[in-house]
């Protein structure tokens, strides 16, 4: 049984965004999301190997939220986000090297082995932090806006959370507190139905999150969350608005997460939700619908694809090289930074 | 969060004698207690984040649901503190609710729903008001569980006036504690280890209970007493053979219960050895082993013939890579030094002292 | 400046409501109000004597909700409230003497003098029980309603909450829970506009309750809080639902205190608010305006107004003679019921 | 909450001299120090629930905001868990909050925030981001304030690695700590004592800072060591002074920061002394007096001439009637009863041990 329909307009719904919109730009969405789909790929291929000792998240299936929305965000914007950090890191221009080192547990990991897969983190590219505990993030963003707004500094927070993180009532609270002080963020929520391995529907009554979102008073829009164009667009708005000093906004995006919520492969087959339902979503996988788009606009081909696999493969070789190479820490890392100077 | 279930598999246990009974695992002991209280009584129900999903809360909630129904085995939002009083208001009015966590770090999400209400009422309303509740969670340990899922608690709870809590470290405690943690009338805090979800032991049949608040004497020995709880019993229990193999006999006492904590066969042993080591799976400041060694000092003074030592976690956060974990866990070897300085300082009373 | 306007239609909001309803009952409602008045007004006449060396949050001035609320619920159903617990306890029914001895802090005060006046508790009456946390009752009171759900009682449960409590994230978490579950509860929620002397402005942006109430899905209405039979009205819908199993109610009630958040006397002139605002409220005051109508209707004149205030100045000056007279606990007290047996 | 204003008002203390500086209360002092905080560095701001209404926070928040604005001091929706962090998320991004609440029960709703975000951001990212905030609370006692309006969750905290916790007890190291505490590059907890607010004092003018970290010997003796922090040394003081009148001259060892704990001043007077009552505002069990009792029986065995002994509150909640309240605090006399025992327990080694 499907419990959840994809809703969107498929393919058909990229034209209506891309309009006016320069070939280069809509090539680097799929160059980025292509390259997030076959890193995922890559660790999900290593993973049972064992040299990455930490948990994962995959983003297969949700690239079209990260990429879309960071590139409505510039460098200075600061981006937040959950245990599901691979994509977000990657979007907002993480170091792929500093990512794979994390993975791997070594002492240049981007958090130097101490936070692994689920605290990935570039300050020098505005990915500012990362929580494992699920709403965890969402109030220290909310502290980051009112940094900026109290600093004045023309800057947008966005924060990244899952469906069930609106069940956490720090979300409430965090809403509430950004729609009081009209804060400069952006909530952007990944509903893909489950946490874990719990359906919506055991969690929550029948109802759309984002008019929720909306009743702590901010514009909260619904998307389809895996048309990257829609993604940038609605961020785009969210960030004009907060910069503009007119406050938060709540973007709902439904996507589907292709793979098990933690580890490689997908678990479908346990039986929490139906193979079925996994493959309706797959026939509107992000980063081939919009392959598929780009190609019938005539600004992609096989040749030019083909090109671009084999360069995202190279750094990706590369990348895991660098990483597997890499030192250890010692045991003088461990005492440091208990505390800040 | 299977993401561990490789590193929990590849641990390696002593095989419990067949003869000597039935063998289940920890996981199928703890099903089969909260079996047993379901059947046992009505008023009992399970509910955690997952509990009814194909993982099962590391499959000790297997099967729950089909046999009770999803009225009294069922998933809850992702909203700890509100849960925790869901729970709480439910006991306080004629249920035996068993909330389940995955890792005690969710735990402190309620945790003004906890210290300050589930362990309270009681109390504030003059006897009035009974709040038989279980909050039940697995403390993590390694593969990049770091800092935000790793975290013991216990020694954050060990204050809390009105709170019982348990830390089985065997099958068939686990399955016993957790009986007598449902039957019991208060708010009982039963925290497992990760580590201990795939050990084997002798777990009897049916129905009994393991009593809280009475520790167990594990390895009587003369020169030294390990005392702690939980998966910190198994290391332990290793460090006891390492000094063995050196002429100094471990007594190990486990405590099963660390809130009411069993003072007398902490002392009962002390009074035999003189010397005791305090060994948690948390951080030895102002937890469990600070309480067990200023006992030590406070009521067992007398017999004491060394410094107090403890074993647990340094005052810093889990790390999350591996190479760290190993320095940052104490294992059985670090529990046997700490046990091997306090017999030498007989020898050197000026040493560590 | 009157941040908050009284927008209710006075005296001319009862006739709807009272409209078959037989004289016993809305005198029965006048006599209930009047009397939580006297005993509030005689516990704050005493105050400064420091007999009652406990906390106290006055409800002079929020009479009719409590009143009107529990004069829609049976001795079955249980009531759950916050601090601010006098006007609940004695509209449930309360015992008047236990309530003083616990405020005189006797050992047979009604919680033996452990609780104090932000603990009141008679569960022969159904006031279950009681938080000085804000928020703290309000997930008991579900799982209270879990328990009357799951052995199927004829029972629906009530807690009372203050307007900030709505920012409490555990608040939205449990109208979460209870609309997920469809519960029999109704959260009654005295939006007196101020959370100690924080006005709403400060803590939210510009929203109705009720409607941030409404978006976890379960019906939400907004009622004028000084009309007793508005608060009696929409407590018997609510419960309707409830007991028909059609889960969870929100009732948003605009009230206002006449006196301090806690303590005695009004503390308007610090300047938080304005006594105009106060002053425009108090001629709403809810037990005059009901009195002015039942006057009106015929059904009460001053004879009989006189008589019930003699009769309820005797009954309170017993109580608190016999408080004074109560035996104080004494050590083996403080030992009892850290652990139930 | 004023209800308990009657109470504090009415406690006397003695008049410093006003001979040997400024006298300024308590209240005042952390008054000031927010002033000259608020001055000196553009990214400190207040928040807290009330700390702009008439009350100000028992006064401490008096006339900041019109001094410095509602951008900079201003009220908070009832949202701890979330407040707390939107103060680590300012922290992390260049500012300094001061999050003001009226009592430390409030700060259990936002344990998640605290214990599991603010305290190990700076571990976990490898020391890239910085979380210099203040939690600031008042602990209350008395007039009914019971079970959740008069926690001391000082243990419950002590274990949380990255955390600092600070606990003056006078209005010179109030106003002192504080500013050391908004200058900190990590969370601190101030906990201050309500019982303190009215508490009169020498308080140098502008800006000075007492390291966190270290106590202070407030009182030479030899026989007995009295350690602690806040209104536990008020008690200390009045105990030594009931001890000095039968010849026996406590020590009194005021720890201002209780983590990082400061070893050093426990471990030198108990060498002098051998023998240690620890004293504190909240429950003996698994906290402050338990870490201290460790500390003396694992690093200052060798010195101790008796068992160690700790006075603070049993494991009971708070009651709120009069009349328990004054069995369930301890007083002067109890500490210097403890003192005491200890002291003659030389005499009669197989005594009380
Ligand atoms: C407070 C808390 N409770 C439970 C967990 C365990 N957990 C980790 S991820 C997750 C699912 C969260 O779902 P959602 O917010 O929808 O994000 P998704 O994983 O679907 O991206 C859960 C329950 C946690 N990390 N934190
Ligand atoms: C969690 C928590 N935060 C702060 C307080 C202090 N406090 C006591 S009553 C109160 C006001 C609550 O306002 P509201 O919910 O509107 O109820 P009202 O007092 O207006 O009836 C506050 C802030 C508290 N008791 N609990
Ligand atoms: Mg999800
Ligand atoms: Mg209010």
């Amino acid at each position: 049984m499907i419990r959840y329909h994809y809703t969107g307009d498929g393919i058909g719904g990229f034209g209506r965004f891309a309009a006016g919109q320069p070939p280069a730009f809509l090539l680097g969405l799929h160059r980025s999301m292509l390259r997030i789909r076959r890193i995922e790929e890559e660790i999900e291929r290593r993973y049972h190997e064992d040299q990455m000792k930490t948990p994962i998240h995959l983003v297969i299936g949700q690239e079209a939220t990260s990429v879309g929305c960071c590139a409505a965000l510039g460098d200075t914007d600061l981006l937040y986000s959950s245990h599901r950090t691979h994509g977000t890191y990657l979007a907002k221009g993480g170091d792929l090297k500093a990512m794979l080192c994390e993975l791997h547990c070594r002492a240049n990991g981007c958090a130097g082995s101490r936070g692994g897969s689920m605290h990935l983190i570039d300050k020098g590219v505005g990915l500012a932090g990362t929580s494992a505990v699920v709403g965890g993030a969402v109030p220290i963003a909310t502290g980051a806006a009112l940094a900026a707004w109290m600093k004045q500094e023309d800057r947008v927070i966005v924060v990244f959370l899952g469906d069930a993180t609106t069940e956490e009532g720090v979300t409430s609270e965090s809403l509430n507190f950004a729609a009081l002080k009209r804060l400069p963020i952006v909530f952007f929520c990944e509903n893909n139905f489950y946490s874990v391995q719990s359906p919506l529907e055991t969690r929550q009554p029948p109802r759309e999150l984002h008019k929720w979102a909306a009743a702590h008073e901010m514009p909260a829009v619904l998307i389809d969350g895996v048309n990257v164009l829609a993604a940038f667009e609605a961020t785009r708005t969210a960030v004009a608005r907060a910069k503009a000093g007119e406050g938060p906004s709540f973007i709902e995006a439904r996507v589907y997460r292709f793979r098990a919520h933690a580890g490689a492969g997908d678990d479908s087959r346990t039986g929490y939700r139906d193979e079925a339902e996994r493959q309706q979503w797959e026939r509107v996988c992000p980063v081939r619908l919009f392959e598929a788009y780009l190609v019938e606009a005539g600004l992609l081909n096989a040749t030019a694809i083909d090109a671009l696999e084999h360069e995202i493969a190279e750094e990706i070789a590369d990348a895991f090289a660098y990483a597997l190479e890499s030192p250890n820490p010692t045991e003088a890392d461990l005492y440091r930074h208990v505390y800040a100077e | 969060m299977p993401w561990d279930e490789g590193l929990v598999a590849s641990l390696v246990y002593d095989r419990p004698d067949p003869s000597e009974g039935r063998i289940l695992s920890y996981v199928q002991a703890i099903n089969e207690a909260l079996v047993l209280a379901l059947e046992h009584d009505p008023s009992v129900f399970v509910m955690g984040q997952g509990v009814d999903d194909p993982s099962a809360m590391f499959g000790t909630t297997r099967g729950l649901q089909q046999r009770f129904g999803p009225a009294r085995v069922f998933d809850t939002p992702l909203s700890e503190e509100s849960m925790m009083g869901v729970a709480a208001g439910a006991a306080m009015n004629g249920m035996r609710p068993v909330y389940m966590h995955n890792r005690p770090d969710f735990v402190l999400l309620a945790a003004n729903q906890l210290i300050t209400h589930a362990s309270k009422v009681h109390f504030m309303d003059n006897g009035q008001t009974t709040v038989p509740m279980v909050v039940w969670a697995a403390i993590g340990r390694g593969w990049g569980s770091g800092a935000q899922h790793s975290q013991s608690i216990q020694g954050i709870l060990l204050g809390v006036p009105g709170l019982k809590i348990v830390m089985p470290s065997t099958p068939h405690d686990a399955k016993g504690l957790l009986l007598s943690a449902i039957l019991d009338n208060n708010p009982v805090c039963v925290f497992e280890h990760r580590w201990l979800m795939r050990k084997d032991g002798i777990v009897p049949e049916g129905f009994y209970r393991v009593p809280l608040g009475r520790g167990i004497c594990r390895r009587t020995g003369r020169d030294v007493t390990i005392v702690g709880a939980s998966h910190a019993i198994e290391l332990g229990m290793q460090a006891a053979l390492l000094l063995a193999a050196e002429g100094i006999e471990a007594e190990v006492i486990d405590l099963r219960t660390i809130k009411p904590l069993d003072e007398g066969i902490i002392l009962e042993s002390l009074k035999k050895t003189g010397r005791i080591v305090a060994v948690d799976t948390a951080w030895m400041k102002g937890g469990v082993c600070a309480e067990i060694g200023c006992l030590a000092a406070e009521k067992g003074y007398a017999d004491l013939k060394a410094p107090v030592a403890r074993v647990g976690l340094p005052d810093i956060p889990a790390p999350a890579g591996y190479t760290l974990e190993q320095i940052y866990y104490p294992d059985a070897a670090r529990i046997a030094s700490a046990a091997r300085a306090l017999v030498r300082w007989d020898a050197a009373p000026a040493g560590p002292g």
